[in-house]
């Protein structure tokens, strides 16, 4: 299913977008996210297992499915104040 | 009031936003654009966000100090965009009855800030490099070893 | 800047002369006129203080902040005489490198302050009395049990 | 010897003056100035236990020796902020 996702700060520089869309099953987790995120772009890699994805405007569980979903995000660690 | 801006942050607004009669102290938190951080020298930062999640973090911030402290009024301004040495970057403002209610009110507002709010600073370094700030991953975006 | 008032107390331009290119968090303290005290309603607050030697405690405590934390500049700022509800008896800025440093050294400043600056406030409470607070001595002025 | 204080707060209140004279030897010290404060001023009574006692700006100690001073300041506890 067409998954978009937004990416933000050094995450949306390294994919050279700020949005992005991918294909993910319906049944798909922040870690097959990760996975197919890493595919897509190769560059993300090191900062990949310290992505953080959200589902609206809350923190995505592990577990979460976002397959399919039009309102993710996908960031590094937070570095605001 | 919560509110994400590009401009300069008018903390005197804010701080009379919270002010009240009901509050025997008010403390003001500033982050400033510091030149010197780990022996090198910045000249400016950059603040991306990601605004409608950081609003609806900052508002369930404030409900948290709510739900601690017995906070008469609170606000948070978070400045995104390009801010040049000594600019203000966010500010935090708090009234309790006692001072030590708004004194760990004001404290836990910006700890929160600073773990969980989706922004994030680019640091402009005096050598003409640029580096993004991502706590836990290093310079070249590896996870640090443990 | 350490100075006793008996004007409104300009807490902005306090902020802002404590206000430096070396720090990264700036914290601001004010203390304002509660409407209630212990279920007992104030109308007004008059501040006598002892001028000369209020200001030289508040020198040895600006030095006393600046043994203990990286202070990069500090002001406080306290009112005398008549002051109605809501408005600021006492301001403390200070600056420093980091937060956490700069939230210390403000409570710190401020909980000294009550403890050795020779400043007492009289309250006009709602019923038309008048009273001094001094800690420890008991309404009639006589010391109270243990 | 001719010994100077001023009084605050509550003190000055009592005494009703804000400034007052003793008359101290010179190797008074703030226990016997406190006592002479007593009979000077009875209604200073109830306050004379919890009294500060102050040399120009510096809080004096018990044994201080104030007999003669001029820049004597006596007051209640103080309650600033």
């Amino acid at each position: 299913m067409k998954t978009k996702l937004k990416l933000f700060a050094k995450a949306r520089d390294l994919v050279g977008a700020a949005e992005l869309e991918l294909d993910l099953p319906e049944s798909a987790t922040v870690a097959d996210l990760r996975i197919a995120l890493g595919e897509h772009s190769p560059a993300l890699q090191p900062l990949l297992a310290s992505l953080l994805v959200a589902v609206g405007t809350d923190y995505a569980s592990p577990t979460t499915r976002i397959g399919g979903r039009q309102d993710l995000a996908v960031f590094p660690p937070v570095s605001g104040g | 009031m919560i509110q994400l801006t590009h401009d300069t942050i008018d903390y005197t607004a804010l701080t009379e936003s919270i002010r009240s009669n009901q509050a025997g102290a008010v403390v003001l938190f500033l982050g400033t654009v510091r030149e010197m951080t780990a022996g090198r020298q910045t000249v400016a930062l950059d603040y991306d966000g990601f605004p409608e999640m950081a609003e609806a973090k900052l508002r369930e911030l404030e409900a948290e100090a709510r739900s601690r402290w017995p906070v008469i009024e609170a606000g948070i301004v978070h400045r995104l965009g390009h801010l040049e040495l000594g600019d203000i970057s966010v500010a935090v403002a708090v009234s309790c009855p006692h001072r030590h209610q708004a004194f760990d009110a004001g404290r836990y507002l910006i700890d929160r800030l600073k773990e969980v709010v989706p922004i994030w600073k680019k640091e402009n370094w005096s050598d003409g490099s640029t580096e993004w700030v991502h706590p836990g991953v290093d310079n070249n975006g590896t996870q640090p070893q443990i």
